[in-house]
């Protein structure tokens, strides 16, 4: 049973608990941030052209990575002609948009595949003509990279479940906690990653009990729906929601709202919006992705790589656990 | 029904008891319909009166709600045209069934092409053969229209004459005509009655439906009418007296006839 | 529809269906390319050019196949789930993994059991819709979302990789340094052409497509054509999975997402009627071709992504628009 | 058909048109109900009717919005995407965000905005489709993206929360502790049905699906019905926009997401005729009923995904089965 | 052309040198075509000689590629049915213009609703109204179908019926009728030419084509005849010599006329 895929790679990293303030870049990862000079890369010129494609701008996730992206841009870490690619959630367009990078002729390109599997052959194109490759966020499943820097959706997912844990104790006691989930799109290697997790951390702690589990599709909209008819069925035996994303948190939310219920809510992703509803609920929290700092540390790393120097195979970027307590510094530090 | 089945060897076709309702309508109630081996039969009758809807249920396109439909003295269910075709009947229906987006060649020859090769759904159409079959045929029927053109771009009358040039392709044993001669012109409907009388010399059984009565008079042995979905009564053709026709045609089966089975099935 | 080329023989009719929707179509096309070639120096290049060939491929193959519902006034809605259904069933199936973990069997066989699949679900909707008059959106309907399920059940939600080399030669390899993808692609469209322009069945489904009441008072067996069209498609969404796996060097249950439709988009961009009844495969390759090189050409000039967005809307609309003006 | 019918006035048309389509849907949706009644004891409840109505509102809406151009023969694919970009429009102008910071504009006038931006769409597709010929597929599907690529600017592509009680309030709030939403909902149904059933426009929509051509010649203006339901059809979409705002108490720019499909289906499930004719708001209702009253059912046995997705093409089949043999 | 205007005021529809290609077709070449007021002018010719295209050319429904059309006496271009019928010109197209899935009411009533309040595309329909004026139409007309039937479940001669029904609705100055009769049994064929000549009371002027030279002799004033595209003169329509007639459809224009102005026009 070749379960080769799901997000086993950027497992182990999992350095210190994130519950810090991480304030500044790339504090975490591996490498240390090889700010100086670049000697002759090629295409001439210090700042490399490089490519990131990502999957869908859809996600506040990736447009974040396109805004870090410009950012380094304008501030001269990468050469103006760098290209950004939105595949628009289709499989094939990515292979497509890797494509026109290689046509390009780009320095490096920077990666975060839908799926692991989907841009092997991609990969292996990029490796021919002689271009290096840095995953961002997901891991690709075969062919050569420079380094994969990432979250790691596993333990994001087991996090996000136990800080919602953490919410339910503090809002009460009772020997177990009945936790629903709402789930990403199926067969999506994040759905399946931030799964895992919360199955570890239903394994792991005792009192935690799964009710129900039933996917919203990372959809704010059916998350609602789906956390209505949860609110129908189950009612009061609901002690806490674990949402894959913070969309769906937001529905979860809208749900409980309308049924004049008050439980714990946990997402992942950090996005603003649903960090704005922290204010006013101290049991709502999140454990934010960095995308910044994935984008300026694969943009060092592939720089890096060009200058010679060796890079760690994998670098994880710890995901920040974000709580009416910190949320409005998360905010003003990544939303400004 | 007190007839005994040695007449069957004189009928092709007899639909016995056939109605026909939609919702509430009643297109036709408990018609007894005979057309006998190579006559040309007429059937006529006003607007309405149910004509095209008692061929369609002998040409497979309607299905009676009762009644017995009998061909060459067997009871058949017709359950759609193809089987009709299998039983040798051929028809021109009134509102035309040809395909306007295909060719008048295509339309001539459609559920019968020519083939190179096994006859499957897969048959290698053999279009150049088709279409010089075509383009002779047109050319006897004295139709100016080319082969290729698309039908749809036809003026009434050559998609009228189209539609009719399908009947003499195949090899049928009835024909069954709705209104053939409606758009055409004067030598147009000529044509379609000579043809008639030669399918007749073929041993071909034909029905012709029209409101031409002159046409009616001159082409058919026998003309069958109906009268608001009941039959009223069949008459002899070249002999009939035209207002016999007519006032069957507008008051339906004349009183003295009534109830009992017509003379002369 | 003129006299004097009515003697040009045998290619003389496709030319004719085509001569409506062929000839307009192309002046978009033809657009497109001499736009991208001024604003971008690589797009004319035969590596990119051969790229997009290779972009196309997969959505070419599906479009063929959805080309032929849609000229029967059908649709199938199930393409690209039972595209990922297909692939999913014939990796796992040679790999022995997941559903079928420990009963691996040889690669001919997936494969004909994943082509045998997607014809299945033709089978069962062509069936409904042919024999109760049930519109095809329906049943078609209906079977997306049974082939995603299965999908996920084959797949038990996760990516398959390690597939044989024998199943990603197929969708990824070279022959005489020609992407084998676009082989498939070119040869299914070649035989899918001919299937329409010389057989009784691509007859048919024009005379069904036109006016189905017609046709069959013609004598033609309507219910197989209906039918025969949508296994068609489904086979056809199979082999796109099949080439799909070679494509990304893997199976992934999510490979179907959003690409219902672009190929749907590419047939009715090239000139048929998504009533029925006119369109061919010309046609839907130069749909195809105008996606294709749409993405690609914006993708080569690095337009951000809402620009992309504005752009394709515009640039559709500018196409379609030079089509029907073409077309007079 | 009855004659003894035709004297019952006023209603007895709506009837005749319903008829066909109306009675047989029907039967689907009991079947469902009365399944899902057996197979659950929260289903019947007030509260869970309460919210399938809640949950199907935005798809009904958009779904009405959609009837039109559907009965008219035409096709938008832009209302997801339209509905999309209308609702962030509102809620970034009312608040003053992203694209419009600081030029924050009293809530009615961000409304009027939002519908005119859909109406716009719908003019934009409308004309070109009515005036060049081009099919609506193709001009929608420019809309989609065109839409789809203003929605990222004017959002910047991030949710905008905080939106004014005035805003929310619309697809928010409960009226005698029934929700808003479901109070436009219905009334956009009936207002709907009206206009089909008793205006001039109503008619000719029907006329014109019917057969364009002879609707022509009887003298209407085939352009104006053509485009008058594409921008009806935006301004639909624009309002479930709106009321979306208040649904989720947000503005995503992922809410148009997967709300193509199921309005459509909505439709056709309802007993309209993709090819346009017929059909009518009661059977849309029905539809939109059935894929609610579908998803919730499932939702509330807690059968998981793929199950789910099984499931719901299994009984999709069978209501749409159950439909048809209802209309013989 | 060397005719000076003062003939206007005779002909109320005068088109000159309409000429109308599909293609490599010619339908009509340099056909000039004269209405008088208040008279039936009866249009012949054989299937495919242009007549259809040519009053389609009047009513809208085409658009010549070059000749002119006056109506009244004024230059006009009539680019859709719309406008035409804003000219007050009503045609019956011989395949027939009716809406298959809407009732016999809304059918005769299509294009000029009757509406409570002001008529706009949101007018409030007056359905009771319509369909009570619908059906007292029908009974004077003695058409027999319900008026909440939809026309597509209608005979092929009661679809021709109501198509014909809709021209006495409105008001209009010209009638154009495309082989009106075509699929009418006797007694519908005679109501049509009644309804004819009472419209020409009315003051109508009529065009009227048909392949039935009798009816064409009963009810026309004049005889318009076409060949191939081609006008093939025009003749006096009671005296007119059925011989003469058929030979100019057959054969065209008859040699000592041609190059010479028809001398009663
Ligand atoms: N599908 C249908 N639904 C309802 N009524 C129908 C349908 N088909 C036919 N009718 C009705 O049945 C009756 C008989 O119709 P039919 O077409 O057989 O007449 P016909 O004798 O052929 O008339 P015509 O000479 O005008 O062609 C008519 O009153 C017609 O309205
Ligand atoms: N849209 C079209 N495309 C191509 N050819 C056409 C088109 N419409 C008409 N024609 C051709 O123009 C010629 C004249 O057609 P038209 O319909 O005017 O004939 P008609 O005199 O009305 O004949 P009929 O008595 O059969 O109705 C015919 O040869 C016909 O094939
Ligand atoms: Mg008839
Ligand atoms: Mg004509």
């Amino acid at each position: 049973g070749g379960d080769g895929g799901d997000g086993g790679d950027g497992g182990d990293g999992t350095a210190g608990d994130g519950g810090t303030e991480t304030t500044g870049d790339g504090g975490d990862g591996g490498t240390g941030t090889t700010e100086g000079t670049e000697e002759g890369t090629t295409g001439g010129g210090s700042t490399p052209t490089v490519a990131l494609s990502v999957p869908s701008l859809e996600f506040t996730f990736f447009a974040r990575m396109e805004n870090a992206f410009n950012q380094a841009k304008s501030d001269g870490m990468i050469s103006n002609e760098s290209a950004f690619y939105d595949a628009g959630n289709s499989q094939s367009q990515q292979v497509s948009d890797v494509e026109a990078a290689i046509s390009n002729e780009v320095d490096f390109l920077m990666i975060s595949a839908i799926t692991a599997e989907g841009v092997i052959n991609a990969i292996r194109q990029a490796n021919e003509a002689g271009i290096p490759v840095v995953a961002i966020d997901r891991n690709v499943a075969q062919g050569e990279t420079v380094t994969y820097v990432a979250s790691d959706n596993v333990q994001l997912g087991q996090r996000s479940t136990e800080l919602c844990l953490s919410f339910m104790q503090e809002s009460g006691d009772a020997d177990t906690y009945n936790v629903v989930q709402l789930e990403g799109t199926p067969g999506a290697s994040v759905t399946n990653e931030r799964g895992e997790g919360f199955q570890q951390a239903v394994d792991d702690n005792d009192s935690l009990n799964r009710l129900a589990s039933q996917t919203g599709e990372f959809s704010t909209q059916n998350a609602l729906s789906v956390m209505e008819d949860f609110i129908t069925q189950y009612g009061d035996e609901i002690d806490g929601v674990f949402c894959q994303n913070d969309l769906m948190a937001l529905g979860a939310h809208q749900a409980l709202n309308n049924a004049d219920m008050s439980v714990p809510v946990t997402g992942i992703d950090g996005t603003e919006a649903w960090v704005q509803l922290f204010a006013d609920n101290q049991y709502y929290g999140t454990i934010a992705q960095l995308p910044e700092e994935m984008v300026n540390t694969a943009i060092e790393s592939g720089k890096a790589h060009l200058a010679g120097e060796s890079v760690e195979d994998t670098i994880v970027i710890e995901g920040l656990e974000v709580t009416q307590d910190n949320a409005s510094n998360y905010l003003s530090e990544y939303f400004g | 029904m007190t007839q005994p089945t040695q007449s069957d060897a004189d009928h092709i076709v007899e639909m016995e008891g056939i109605t026909k309702t939609f919702g509430e309508v009643v297109a036709l109630r408990d018609v007894t319909f005979e057309l006998r081996r190579n006559e040309v039969l007429a059937l006529a009758g006003d607007n309405g009166a149910g004509k095209s809807t008692l061929i369609k249920c002998l040409a497979g396109a309607l299905r009676p709600d009762s009644g017995t439909i009998r061909v060459d003295g067997e009871v058949v269910e017709i359950r759609n045209p193809r089987q009709a075709k299998e039983l040798g009947i051929e028809t021109t229906f009134q509102d035309l069934a040809v395909a306007g987006n295909l060719t008048v060649a295509q339309n001539i020859f459609l559920g019968r092409e020519e083939v190179t090769g096994p006859n499957t759904m897969l048959g290698v159409l053999d279009k150049r053969a088709m279409r010089e079959r075509a383009r002779e045929l047109l050319e006897d029927l004295e139709i100016r229209v080319d082969v290729d053109e698309k039908v749809a771009n036809l003026s009434g009358g050559e998609r009228q004459l189209v539609s009719i040039s399908r009947t003499l392709l195949s090899d049928p044993k009835i024909v069954i005509m709705d209104e053939p001669t409606s758009a055409l012109s004067v030598e147009g409907a000529e044509r379609v009655l000579e043809l008639i009388s030669q399918m007749q010399n073929q041993g071909i059984s034909i029905i012709l439906i029209s409101h031409n009565l002159d046409y009616v008079q001159r082409a058919a042995d026998r003309i069958h009418i109906l009268h608001q979905g009941h039959s009223a009564g069949v008459i002899d053709g070249p002999t009939a007296d035209r207002d016999d026709i007519v006032s069957r045609m507008v008051g339906g089966m004349p009183d003295e006839e009534r109830g009992e089975r017509p003379a002369d099935v | 529809m003129s006299q004097s080329v009515a003697d040009v023989s045998p290619f003389r009719d496709r030319l004719t269906i085509s001569a409506i929707s062929q000839y307009g179509p192309i002046i978009g096309l033809v657009g497109l390319y001499v736009a991208f070639a001024l604003l971008n120096d690589r797009f004319l290049t035969v590596g990119n050019q051969v790229n997009v060939l290779q972009q196309v491929s997969i959505i070419g193959i599906m479009a063929i196949g959805v080309t032929f519902p849609i000229l029967c006034a059908e649709i199938d809605l199930s393409i690209a789930q039972v595209m990922e259904v297909s692939g999913l069933t014939i990796a796992t199936l040679a790999v022995g993994a997941r559903l079928f973990e420990g009963f691996a069997v040889p690669v001919p066989l997936a494969i004909l059991a994943g082509l045998a699949l997607g014809a299945a679900f033709g089978t069962v909707s062509g069936y409904v819709t042919a024999r109760f008059g049930v519109p095809s959106f329906m049943t078609t309907l209906a079977m997306l979302f049974l082939a995603d399920g299965f999908g996920l059940i084959v797949s038990n939600n996760r990516p398959i990789i390690g597939l044989p080399e024998s199943i990603t030669a197929i969708g990824g390899s070279s022959v005489f340094g020609f992407p084998s993808i676009v082989l498939v692609f070119l040869s299914l469209l070649v035989v899918s052409q001919l299937i329409l322009s010389y057989t009784k069945f691509g007859l048919y489904i024009y005379a069904v497509g036109g006016d189905r009441t017609a046709a069959e008072r013609m004598g033609i067996n309507v219910m197989a054509v209906r039918m025969g069209t949508l296994v068609i498609s489904g086979i056809f969404a199979a082999i796109a999975g099949l080439v799909t796996l070679g494509r990304l060097g893997s199976a992934v249950p999510t490979m179907g997402a959003s690409l219902l439709l672009p190929p749907i988009a590419a047939v009715i961009l090239g000139g048929a009627n998504l009533f029925g009844g006119s369109g061919n495969m010309v046609g839907t390759l130069i749909g195809v071709l105008i996606l294709g090189v749409l993405g690609n050409g914006l993708n080569l000039m690095g337009v951000d992504p809402s620009g992309r967005l504005v752009a394709q809307g515009i640039v559709l609309m500018l196409a379609v628009l030079a089509n029907v003006v073409g077309q007079d």
